[in-house]
């Protein structure tokens, strides 16, 4: 009768791009929903209760772009427009563009199972998620 | 009371496709749906075809679609599923005829998880049984009751959308022999299921836990695999 | 000899998976339309001109919004209740008081929120 | 037409068919045939145990398991063949643990047992923890171990291939005929042995704990080729069927503290049998049963009884019985015990009765079970021919529709599955070894003609007649006249209906003309094998005049061991049944009276 606890290896048991995704969409769903609520927190210490309406509130959330304030009556944009925020939105940026992306192929293999037709989805997912995540990023820096 | 059942039929030798038929015909609240096949193919139609044997819900035979969804005709009452009734062959197994569907693919699948105890360490000395405690002997107590009926692979969506994927029933088994302490092949098992055709293609939709004939845990099951895979705990 | 196996997609809708399978067509619905969204938008932002324009015009619509608004917020809460049941998979137990507490959750937060928009919209 | 070619065929593929099928193809090339995907067998449904003296939780001994088992059988069993089963028990049922099977455990880590009917500590007269379980689905366990071994070991299977002829050559089996149902094909099995386990034939009665594919297939094929079959007018009917379904009950309810109650509120079995009470053998609890109906003291006067288990009354009897645990002190139960030892029980009534057997009691009725009689064997599993016990050279018979004979007149609960695994094993292995050091014999032309002719047969009818009428008349019938209690008139009333049910047979006219999956012409073929073994069963039992164990005649209410300490030996063919009998083997126990 063994009561010690059993574990498996990470070389035994295998370790692929299922394995890693399945965390890290769990993990980037986690982490917007910690991105967001600082959003709406810091949102509402900049006193987004008194200028902004709860739609703009809501993009602010999940996106924090001093575009998503602009058409907003604003009196001063510039705690808006820190460093933090822009990190803050990279962040949301990167976790969102290949959390979503890994969803479209998600739905995708379960229905296209070939094996070099799923290689070739794979391939071109990296490379969208990346295209995307730099798209991103670059509207972020520079607006 | 009276109950009409819509009925799938498919005659392979003279069809094209299947077509629906409909008998009405007395019944007790208290029948079961085959009580009532039964009877249609006895006294009205010896042609409709269907796979039937234990009648209570332990042999697995006769799963399939009633109003929509997968149940053992044998454990759903006419009280249970109303006096309109349409029967129907599960999803996602090639039809062969009426009712009777292809089961290979299924069993193919549930092959591939090396659904045996493995264990090639020398026996006790005495001769006697491997001891394990009651506590390790529950921890895949639920999974040992499936009867692969194939309820659970015929409802998932991922089955639906591609054969490939091993599905809940082979999932199912290969928990019952992971997570079973004398076994020693759980290595493997995880490799096997650490697959894209593997554990994940569950996406966590309960379609097979709600169509469980014997209640088991699946979506649990399978996501206790999903731990193991991640953490490489087996506790 | 023997029918084809291919679920159709009317097919495998049809299947009365009930509450757990609704969730589960939400959440894709949901999660598609959200990348929908933010790739034409992120797209929009990036080529500016016209075409962004064009597009910021559709996506301030009311109506888009509170589409859009749904598929958020479903996405999130369902996906919170995937990822807890996930991460504990002995919480998979109670699932399904898992899907009324999201039910539960979701409707108050939407309804507000729908309340909200079609104020601002239509209240001016 | 396509012939395949194995050393060893096994026909059947529950307990039996794959013990033997696993043994067999360790050194002969061998494939299983079965009707069923073979997790579909009828071994999934046994609930409570297998009877096995470990001794894990209190002291027991094999020669304990083996006088209980000849008491059982009210004395009719084979004396050699019972302390041959009982002294292998114990090792099969570790053999078993090491292929994987989850049985439940004792806290030290060891196989978990519990009482069942019949089985005692000798010394003290009182139930014994000698049933091996897993929950209350060890049946299952042990049909789902044995396919994954199979898998394991690579086991040829023709899944979904119904045998319908034996082949023999100058007194030799030498193969078997089957369809495919798939294609409706007929495919030639040519085999140095073959083994039958096809399993019971229960269908015969209404109310039954037996699946639809019970139907008796082996022993009637076997017939048909001149195999006497032996002891048929035993037939044990299970006390705790749910009650109009016939759906079993394991003894397992009693033996967790369960209690049978009649329409008065009393616990009446402590009247039948004062030591073991509700677990008495099964034939003697079904005849209290029936005795306390017809005196109108079933539940409103009807034909039924309640088995109740609430822990309540669980808890009352277990203290006016002064049962105890293991270390002595009081036995008592909770509902969740309950719930957690006997889960599918509470399933079964919860889903077909919508009773909570935790809060009210189970309405119960003795139900068809388990057919003691079957095609003769020896301990080897090799078919017994005639009285003066000769072999029939490659032909190998284990499980139900077998008799070998363990169970005599009555079989003790758990030690059905004893019997499928030690004697499919000894069939498997046996057979094994004697394709070794036998050669093929030529098959005539076209072997399967007869088979053709005898199914083409369900198209020529003239369709005055329905399958299912004449099974249903059957059914009734037998439940009627040849069920707990027999009488003469009765059972000659029965005869000349099955008789008449045999003509009317030809009337019947199969409607599904089609290849793939034609289930209405097996049913139909099913059902002649059903008329047949009625009528064999009907015979032997109308010669029998005596009452022994599953054979209850109210004409001749005692056992009579001057004239009737033989096994019958019916032989069916061409229409006809004839009787001979065969001595019991007693060695070491001289028939008594048997109380309980």
């Amino acid at each position: 009768m063994t009561e010690k606890s059993r574990t498996v290896s990470l070389t035994k048991r295998g370790f692929n791009f299922d394995t890693f995704m399945w965390a890290f969409v769990r993990l980037s769903a986690l982490a917007m929903y910690l991105c967001a609520f600082i959003g709406l927190g810091g949102a509402l210490i900049m006193g987004a209760r008194t200028q902004m309406n709860l739609a703009d509130i809501m993009r602010w959330m999940f996106m924090p772009n001093p575009n998503h304030v602009l058409n907003t009556n604003i009196p001063d944009i510039a705690p808006w427009t820190t460093v933090f925020w822009k990190i803050m939105g990279s962040a949301i940026v990167l976790f969102a563009t290949s959390h979503g992306l890994y969803g479209l192929l998600s739905v995708l293999e379960d229905y296209l199972t070939e094996p070099r037709l799923r290689r070739a989805m794979r391939i071109l997912f990296v490379l969208l998620t990346a295209v995307m995540m730099a798209i991103g990023v670059y509207i972020m820096w520079t607006s | 009371m009276q109950v009409t059942l819509k009925i799938s039929r498919y005659n392979p030798e003279v069809d094209k496709t299947f077509h629906y038929e409909t008998y009405t015909l007395e019944a007790e609240p208290t029948d079961r749906v085959l009580d009532v096949l039964e009877r249609i193919k006895g006294q009205y139609d010896g042609t409709l075809s269907f796979r039937r044997s234990c009648a209570h819900g332990i042999c697995g035979s006769d799963a399939m679609r009633i109003n929509g969804r997968n149940m053992l005709a044998c454990k759903t009452l006419i009280r249970d599923v109303g006096e309109k009734i349409t029967v129907e062959p599960v999803l996602g197994l090639r039809i062969i005829k009426d009712l009777i569907v292809d089961m290979e693919p299924f069993f193919d699948n549930y092959k591939k998880v090396l659904p045996y105890f493995i264990n090639d360490s020398p026996l006790p000395e005495d001769g006697k049984e491997r001891l394990q405690s009651p506590e390790a002997r529950l921890r895949f107590d639920d999974t040992t009751k499936c009867i692969l009926c194939g309820a659970c692979t015929t409802s998932c969506p991922s089955f639906w959308a591609s054969d490939e994927y091993l599905g809940p029933a082979a999932l199912v088994n290969a928990h019952r022999f992971i997570f079973d302490d004398r076994d020693q092949a759980a290595a493997e098992r995880l490799q096997i299921v650490n697959d894209v055709v593997g554990v994940w293609r569950c996406h966590t939709i309960f379609n097979c836990t709600v169509a469980c004939p014997r209640e088991i845990q699946i979506t649990k099951a399978i996501g206790e695999l999903k731990m193991a895979l991640e953490t490489g705990k087996l506790d | 000899m023997g029918l084809k196996r291919n679920v159709g997609l009317v097919t495998g809708l049809r299947y009365q998976g009930k509450g757990p399978m609704l969730t589960f067509v939400l959440h894709r619905i949901g999660g598609l339309g959200i990348v929908i969204f933010v790739a034409t938008h992120i797209l929009a932002s990036f080529l500016g001109g016209p075409a962004g324009v064009f597009v910021n015009t559709i996506y301030q619509h009311w109506a888009f919004q509170i589409v859009v608004f749904f598929c958020a917020l479903f996405h999130a809460i369902n996906g919170l209740r995937i990822v807890i049941l996930d991460l504990w998979p002995k919480l998979i137990e109670h699932q399904r008081e898992a899907i009324w507490m999201e039910w539960g959750i979701f409707f108050p937060i939407y309804t507000i929120a729908v309340i909200v928009i079609l104020r601002t919209a239509l209240g001016g | 037409m396509k012939t395949h070619q194995f050393e060893v065929i096994v026909v059947g593929a529950g307990g039996a068919g794959l013990m033997a099928g696993l043994y067999a193809s360790k050194t002969a090339k061998t494939a299983v045939i079965s009707k069923l995907y073979p997790t579909r067998s009828h071994t999934g449904t046994a609930q409570g145990g297998i009877a096995a003296a470990l001794g894990n939780i209190e002291k027991d001994t094999p020669e304990w398991h083996c006088y209980d088992t000849v008491k059982g059988s009210d004395y009719l069993g084979d004396q050699d063949a019972i302390e041959f089963m009982t002294s292998e028990a114990p090792g099969i049922v570790y053999e078993l643990e090491h292929m994987g099977l989850p049985f439940d455990r004792t806290p030290e880590g060891r196989i978990a047992q519990r009482p069942f009917g019949g089985h005692t500590n000798n010394e003290t007269g009182r139930p014994v923890r000698r049933a091996c379980h897993a929950a209350d689905r060890t049946g299952h366990m042990i049909l789902q171990t044995l396919y994954q071994q199979c898998i394991k070991n690579k086991v040829n299977f023709f899944d979904e291939f119904q045998v319908v002829d034996l082949l023999m050559v100058d007194g030799k089996a030498a193969g078997v005929v089957a369809i495919e149902l798939a294609t409706g094909e007929l495919h030639t099995f040519h085999a140095k042995a073959v083994i039958f386990a096809t399993g019971g034939h229960g269908r015969i009665w209404e109310i039954t704990s037996n699946a639809y594919a019970l139907t008796g297939d082996g022993p009637a094929i076997v017939a048909r080729r001149g195999i006497p079959l032996q002891d048929m007018e035993f037939f044990q009917f299970h006390p705790t069927g749910i009650y109009k379904l016939g759906i079993l009950i394991t003894e397992g309810v009693r033996g967790e503290g369960g209690v049978l109650i009649n329409g008065k509120g009393e616990r009446f079995m402590s009247n039948y049998a004062k030591t073991v009470k509700d677990l008495a053998s099964r034939d003697v609890v079904s005849r209290a049963m029936y005795l306390e109906m017809r005196e109108g003291r079933g539940i409103n006067g009807q034909n039924y009884l309640y088995l109740d288990v609430r822990p309540e009354t669980v808890n009352k009897y277990a203290a006016l019985d002064g049962r105890t645990n293991p270390d002595g002190s009081p036995y008592t139960v909770t509902g969740e015990q309950i719930l957690k030892k006997l889960p599918d029980i509470i399933d079964f009534c919860r889903t077909y009765l919508g009773v909570d057997p935790l809060t009210q009691p189970m309405p119960v009725q003795p139900t068809a079970h388990y057919a003691m009689g079957g095609i003769p064997t020896n301990i080897y599993g090799e078919v017994l021919l005639d009285e003066n016990k000769t072999v029939v050279p490659g032909l190998y018979a284990a499980g139900e529709c077998a008799c070998v004979s363990v169970h005599g007149a009555n079989r003790l609960g758990c030690n059905s599955l004893v019997d499928i695994v030690v004697f499919g094993k000894n069939a498997g292995l046996h057979a094994a070894e004697y394709a070794q050091g036998a050669s093929f014999v030529d098959l005539p032309a076209a072997p399967e003609q007869p088979a053709r002719a005898a199914l083409e047969t369900f198209y020529k009818g003239d369709g005055s007649e329905k399958v299912y009428d004449l099974a249903n008349e059957m059914k009734h019938e037998m439940f009627a006249n040849m069920g707990v209690f027999r009488i003469e008139e009765g059972m000659k009333h029965a005869l000349a209906k099955i008789r008449e049910l045999k003509e009317r047979l030809k009337h019947v006219k199969v409607s599904d003309s089609g290849k793939i999956f034609n289930m209405e012409l097996m049913n139909a073929w099913e059902l002649q094998n059903l008329l047949e073994l009625a009528e064999v069963t009907t015979v032997s039992a109308l010669a029998r005049q005596e009452s022994r164990g599953g054979h209850a005649r109210e004409d001749f209410p005692k056992r009579d061991d001057v004239n009737w300490l033989k096994h019958t030996l019916a032989y069916a063919k061409d229409g006809k049944v004839e009787l001979k009998y065969k001595s019991v083997a007693i060695t070491k126990y001289q028939p008594k009276e048997r109380v309980y």
